[in-house]
């Protein structure tokens, strides 16, 4: 029942971590940057969906629709404003760029919107369904869950069947060999960031009405998502899919038969074993360094 | 030897300071600070800057000097320099667990590990009864040699000492054969490797003197100040501001990292106590009632960390050799 | 090139208090406006930017000089030494957060310069003896205590804790613990947990699983709310939820009043409470800044009152700290006396006041003198 | 009697479940001048990583100067006396030439002005010495190439194996490399050059291996090398192409 009860609510926590990791995780895989603005990226996405509720009355689900496209252009026109310039750069140097990107942007938004705590609470905000008995599942989380499997489905038929989505899946087996077929290397890598941006606030508007919307929110999920990322293998969807399921799983489990204040560190435990003994990844290309 | 001068006579202007200016507290503790990070940032730079290996984790080097000098203090009364050994030696333990996880790794996955070691060490300070858990660790007496320990000079003079035993440290290494096999290892490690470079050997070396430098810090800093908990000594804030003084002065360079804390812990500071905008509305410059004059006294303190931010893109971007770098240049 | 900019700097920083023109009588005010404890130094920022524009209003002049610590011990010294060594100012305001005022107040006896703490509640910093240290508000132990004898009439038998990993939860749930042995209740589940978590389930449903009668919770953010929410979702439903804490005592909590209603919760000031002006605190605050006032506005508030009127009538720290040790106040706070007790120096003997969320608002419940409403016993969805 | 220094004996490297080097052995003499040969894709780089430490071989021994080396670190490799050079050359970048060849020279000193000492002659001898204050990623491929060669033979090695060392350049420059080769192996030291490009290298070589998809496919001297049709057959045979 404890068991029942915590792998449940692990997973459809994970799914929405899923989200996060998975954004990161095409950034990485197509233009080869680690993005520590991604967290950031996801509390824009958060408050996207509280003033879509709050101002225009929107269902935080249903604002996604607007969220999506909103985020995937903000996105674009940060790679093509600041990430671009320092894409062959060194490591440490884009990491610190994106980290100085997500520091004006968490402050920026602290100078906007106060550092007052937002609430959404939809009428559905604390509701449950329960199965088998006891075990009770959170109605948002749930709708977050479905949600997210019907993103991650549709990114991946994008992935697969269309020309772009194609070009970009080269694009990040192999940069060098895109770019001599004939793919707009450049283009691909502000198309990705785009997506990223937009999953990444995808994530945050969907945890939205389960959680506080806060500007320096983004460290909480930053770590999880290179975590998702890592496990799944940098740059690879399905794993960093299936990497949030497993980290909402391990969080939930070790709460309940561990202690909920070590369990960020068996997180990291798990984080540096994979980067050890398998540092693809779980489904990471084969390898690599 | 140039460099050996210039050390010595920038630390003989900096000793000299306190008796120019006279008692007080307010610039020696502002002074600390710029002296404190200095140090931390160069000793980082031995190993991000030269051997190239961007440790994103420094705190918990910080963090276990600071701790393990204020229980060894607080909870069995030892001396405070055999306090402030043991850190090292801890932090040194820390340094050769982390190197042997973390040095296998190269390019994104290095930095990545470097902040889960570090994180697990927070956590783990946080969790721990011994560690005085979330409620930190409060010295009221502390004593060595009769010196006043309530007066900041022998902190200033403390931070000074570490400051140029560094550069000392770095000067040394960056003429000897370690420097020159850190900086191949940085350049290419493959390279390094067929020259007949042990990666790992030299690798850890540069950690350990830079987490012994950094222990030695965080130890001064917890004696100094007389309280820690987690979130002064061991978070990941303080290994971002330890980085990014290096790289805005200008990493790999002698003093790139001193410039960068010289610069950078001022301002922060000048921003922190909103002088600028108390002066400039004092002087009848700006009217306390106008909306200039209410954004300067309210908001531009809340702004500091966004300033941090917009230092850092510009510097990205523009200035990738750091502040030292465009000196170099215009030379 | 490098001493040019240490001379410019040195220069500056020198140069800097020089500015400063002769003014009539100096404060100091140092408070989180940045940092992880902003949302709190707002609180505070408003209640004391009231007190000084009444005090002027009565034509009582002093300057403040406000310094953000951003939480951090280190920025929170150098702020009081700016404030004592350059600025003169004869006593000091905050700091907000515990660490900070640990800090601070172990050199306020080598300055000689009275530091008033407003709200922050380690029990430390009254404990060590310092001549120079004040603090208006009921200390950690008393979050704990007010509550636990709240409730105590109802012969709850067993206990629960879930409580953030700080330093404010562990010292709170340590005084609980010693309470709880003291009344004879049982601990049965002890649950501490990283703040900013997403999912509290797995840590409610062990909780749950021990159906204690008394869950004991100390949060101070929105995390209350998640935790709150989650609790109702698995169906957690104890004879009482006792929330230490500011994250129970916001208005933004009594709000949702799906997961708020009858969750009691102990607190330094609430506006029904029978003290001078508190109600009509409550008016003018919200009024202003359209929202309610915290407890810690009310703190910030009634301390820089307590400071201003104190330090007009002394012209220097040493006569302003004799007067805030013999000097006693009434006001929003209730009555005020800074004395010496069960090992506290110069600390405010606050009573702490037990506060219920009924159908969206906070109703005083406890001690009985103070309250209008009464504790409602056990707790229901 | 002819000492042999190197022994590669039924040396064979997966990768996975790709076979990229398989059952390899044959022997080089003390100051010979050896080609190892193929087209792109036979496995050459393969075998060089392994001899020079950074694979670990899946199968087999490798022997040099009676020493079993397989399991060592490319560094103890360099320290017993073998230095390779890199088909993509890995200058140290931001460092300056003569440092560069400093870096190879403290293989053999601690003392930093012996260094540099052994620096300065090596750069002599390659010709460098008039760039020895450049910046090492600001010369051409050509003088890079000639860099990476002052680097290791700065380590004072007692075996060289040279990855393409004539890759990308002209015949000039080839020839000067081919001199420089000529007069370190009349000191003493033993050479191992990879080519793909045969004719480059048959002239210098006393001996050659081809190895064609991870396989050894011949083994000669060179005039028997360049008449021997399975090795022609393998070079026509898309090799080329490649």
């Amino acid at each position: 029942m404890f068991f029942l009860q915590s792998l449940l609510s692990g997973i459809l926590t994970g799914g929405v971590y899923a989200l996060a990791g998975i954004g990161m995780s095409l950034v990485f895989g197509v233009m080869n940057i680690s993005n520590f603005a991604h967290g950031d990226l996801m509390m824009l996405g958060m408050y996207l969906a509280y003033f879509a509720f709050t101002l225009l009355h929107i269902d935080p689900y249903l604002s996604l629709l607007l969220i999506i496209p909103t985020a995937f252009l903000f996105g674009f026109i940060l790679e093509k404003v600041f990430i671009h310039r320092i894409i062959n750069h060194l490591h440490q140097n884009q990491i610190l760029l994106t980290i100085g990107l997500g520091l004006i942007m968490s402050n920026t938004a602290l100078l906007a919107f106060t550092s007052d705590p937002k609430i959404l609470t939809t009428s559905y905000s604390s509701s449950a369904v329960h199965i088998l008995g006891g075990i009770s599942l959170s109605v948002p989380l749930l709708l977050s869950f479905v949600i997210t499997c019907g993103i991650i489905g549709i990114l991946f038929i994008f992935l697969s069947k269309t020309t772009t989505g194609l070009a970009l899946w080269a694009t990040s087996q192999n940069r060098e060999a895109a770019q001599l077929m004939g793919i707009n290397v450049a283009k691909m890598s502000a198309i990705a960031f785009g997506l990223g941006t937009s999953l990444a606030a995808t994530a945050g508007a969907l945890i939205a009405p389960t959680y506080y919307i806060h500007p320096m929110v983004g460290h909480t999920f930053l770590l999880k998502a290179f975590t998702i990322c890592v496990l799944g293998g940098l740059g690879s969807v399905v794993g960093a899919g299936v990497g949030g399921v497993v980290i909402g799983v391990v969080e939930s489990m070790s709460s309940t038969y561990l202690s909920s204040d070590w369990k960020d560190v068996v997180v990291f435990i798990i984080f540096l074993a994979v980067l050890l003994l398998r540092p693809q990844g779980l489904f990471g290309k084969k390898g690599e360094q | 030897m140039k460099q050996i001068i210039l050390i010595a006579i920038i630390a003989g202007i900096a000793a000299v300071l306190p008796l120019v200016t006279g008692e007080s507290p307010y610039f020696t503790g502002v002074m600390i600070s710029v002296l404190m990070m200095a140090a931390l940032s160069s000793a980082w730079n031995i190993l991000g800057g030269y051997a190239g290996q961007y440790s994103f984790g420094h705190a918990a080097y910080f963090g276990a000097g600071a701790y393990t000098t204020m229980i060894l203090i607080t909870q069995f009364n030892l001396n405070p320099l055999l306090s402030m050994a043991a850190g090292i030696i801890i932090a040194c333990l820390i340094a050769l667990i982390t190197g042997s996880i973390v040095f296998r790794l190269r390019g994104h996955y290095f930095g990545l590990a470097s902040i889960a070691v570090a994180e697990i060490v927070r956590l783990s300070a946080l969790n721990f009864e011994f560690t005085g858990g979330a409620q930190g660790i409060l010295l009221s007496e502390v004593s060595l040699w009769g010196l006043d320990l309530n007066s900041k000079n022998p902190f200033y003079y403390g931070m000074l000492l570490v400051l140029v035993v560094t550069l000392g440290i770095t000067l040394y290494l960056r003429t000897s054969k370690t420097g020159f096999y850190l900086q191949a290892i940085r350049e290419d490690q493959d390279a390094a490797a067929s020259l007949g470079i042990n990666l790992s050997f030299y690798k850890n070396k540069a950690l350990l003197i830079s987490a012994s430098l950094t222990s030695l810090l965080g130890s001064l800093y917890a004696v100094y100040i007389r309280f820690i908990d987690t979130s002064a000594v061991l978070d990941l804030r303080l290994s971002i501001e330890i980085i990014l003084t290096a790289i805005i002065g200008g990493v790999g360079t002698l003093w790139g990292p001193v410039l960068g804390a010289v610069l950078l812990v001022p301002l922060a500071e000048v921003l922190r106590s909103n002088v600028i905008g108390d002066a400039l509305v004092k002087q009848g410059l700006v009217s306390e009632t106008s909306g200039l004059g209410i954004f300067l006294k309210e908001n531009l303190a809340h702004a500091h960390v966004l300033v941090y931010g917009i230092i850092t893109v510009v510097c990205i971007l523009y200035l990738p050799k750091g502040i030292l770098g465009l000196f170099r240049r215009v030379k | 090139m490098k001493n040019k900019f240490v001379s410019i700097v040195a220069a500056a920083l020198v140069a800097l208090p020089l500015l400063a023109h002769a003014a009539p009588i100096k404060i100091g005010f140092i408070n989180s406006i940045t940092g992880k404890e902003a949302q709190i130094g707002e609180n505070l920022t408003n209640g004391a930017a009231m007190a000084l524009e009444e005090m002027k209003a009565k034509g009582i002049q002093v300057e403040l000089i406000k310094e953000d610590d951003g939480g951090d011990p280190k920025n929170a010294l150098a702020a009081y030494e700016k404030l004592v060594t350059r600025d003169g100012v004869i006593g000091v305001v905050g700091p907000y957060t515990s660490s900070s005022a640990n800090v601070v107040a172990s050199r306020s006896d080598q300055y000689q310069v009275p530091l008033l703490v407003p709200a922050a509640a380690k029990e430390d910093i009254t404990m060590k003896g310092y001549k120079n240290v004040f603090r208006l508000n009921a200390p950690a132990n008393v979050y704990s205590s007010v509550l636990m004898t709240a409730v105590a009439s109802y012969k709850p038998k067993t206990i629960a804790y879930v409580y953030a990993a700080t330093d404010f939860g562990v010292s709170t749930v340590k005084t609980a613990q010693e309470n709880a042995a003291k009344m004879g209740l049982k601990e049965v589940a002890n649950e501490k947990y990283q703040q900013g978590q997403p999912d509290y389930r797995p840590s409610l449903a062990k909780v749950k699983a021990a159906n204690p009668d008394l869950v004991f919770l100390v949060s101070y953010d929105a995390d209350a709310i998640l935790l709150m929410r989650q609790a109702k979702e698995i169906g957690l439903t104890p004879k009482a939820f006792l929330g230490a804490g500011a994250g129970y005592t916001t208005a933004q909590f009594a709000q949702q009043t799906e997961i708020s209603n009858l969750v009691i919760s102990a607190t330094q000031w609430t506006d029904d409470v029978n003290w001078p002006g508190a109600a009509d605190f409550a008016r003018r605050y919200k009024a202003k800044y359209s929202k309610e006032p915290s407890y810690h506005a009310a703190c910030a508030y009634e301390a820089m009152i307590i400071m201003i009127e104190t330090a007009s009538k002394s012209n220097s720290a040493a006569k302003l700290r004799a007067g805030l040790k013999a000097g006693s106040w009434n006001g929003i706070m209730g009555p005020v006396k800074f004395a010496d007790y069960n090992g506290f120096t110069n600390q405010n003997n606050h009573p702490m006041l037990v506060q219920q969320i009924i159908s969206g608002k906070y109703e005083t419940v406890f001690p009985a003198q103070f309250s209008k409403k009464k504790l409602v016993y056990p707790f229901t969805r | 009697m002819i000492q042999h220094i190197l022994h590669i004996n039924h040396v064979s490297k997966h990768f996975g479940g790709n076979v990229a080097v398989s059952d390899i052995s044959f022997s080089v003499d003390e100051k010979q001048i050896f080609g190892l040969i193929g087209p792109n894709g036979a496995g050459k780089t393969t075998l060089f990583n392994c001899i020079s430490g950074f694979y670990p071989v899946t199968s087999g021994d490798i022997i040099f100067d009676n020493k079993a080396i397989n399991s060592l670190r490319p560094d103890e490799v360099c320290h017993l006396g073998m230095a390779r050079t890199w088909q993509r050359v890995k200058p140290l970048g931001s460092l300056t030439v003569l440092e560069n060849v400093m870096v190879g020279a403290f293989a053999i000193t601690n003392a930093t002005r012996e260094a540099e000492e052994i620096a300065i002659e090596q750069l002599g001898s390659v010709g460098l010495i008039d760039y020895a204050q450049k910046a090492a990623g600001s010369l051409s491929i050509g003088l890079k190439k000639k860099l990476e060669l002052a680097r290791v033979l700065a380590t004072r090695p007692k075996m060289l194996l040279l990855d393409e060392i004539c890759g990308g350049l002209n015949h000039t420059e080839t020839e000067t490399i081919l001199g420089i080769i000529r007069d370190v192996r009349n000191k003493g030291a033993t050479i191992v050059f990879i080519e793909h490009d045969m004719k480059a290298v048959t002239a210098i070589c006393d001996w050659i291996v081809v190895l064609n998809s991870g396989e050894k496919l011949a083994e000669g001297r060179p005039e028997e090398i360049t008449r021997n049709p399975e090795v022609i057959a393998a070079y026509l045979g898309g090799g080329y192409n490649a």
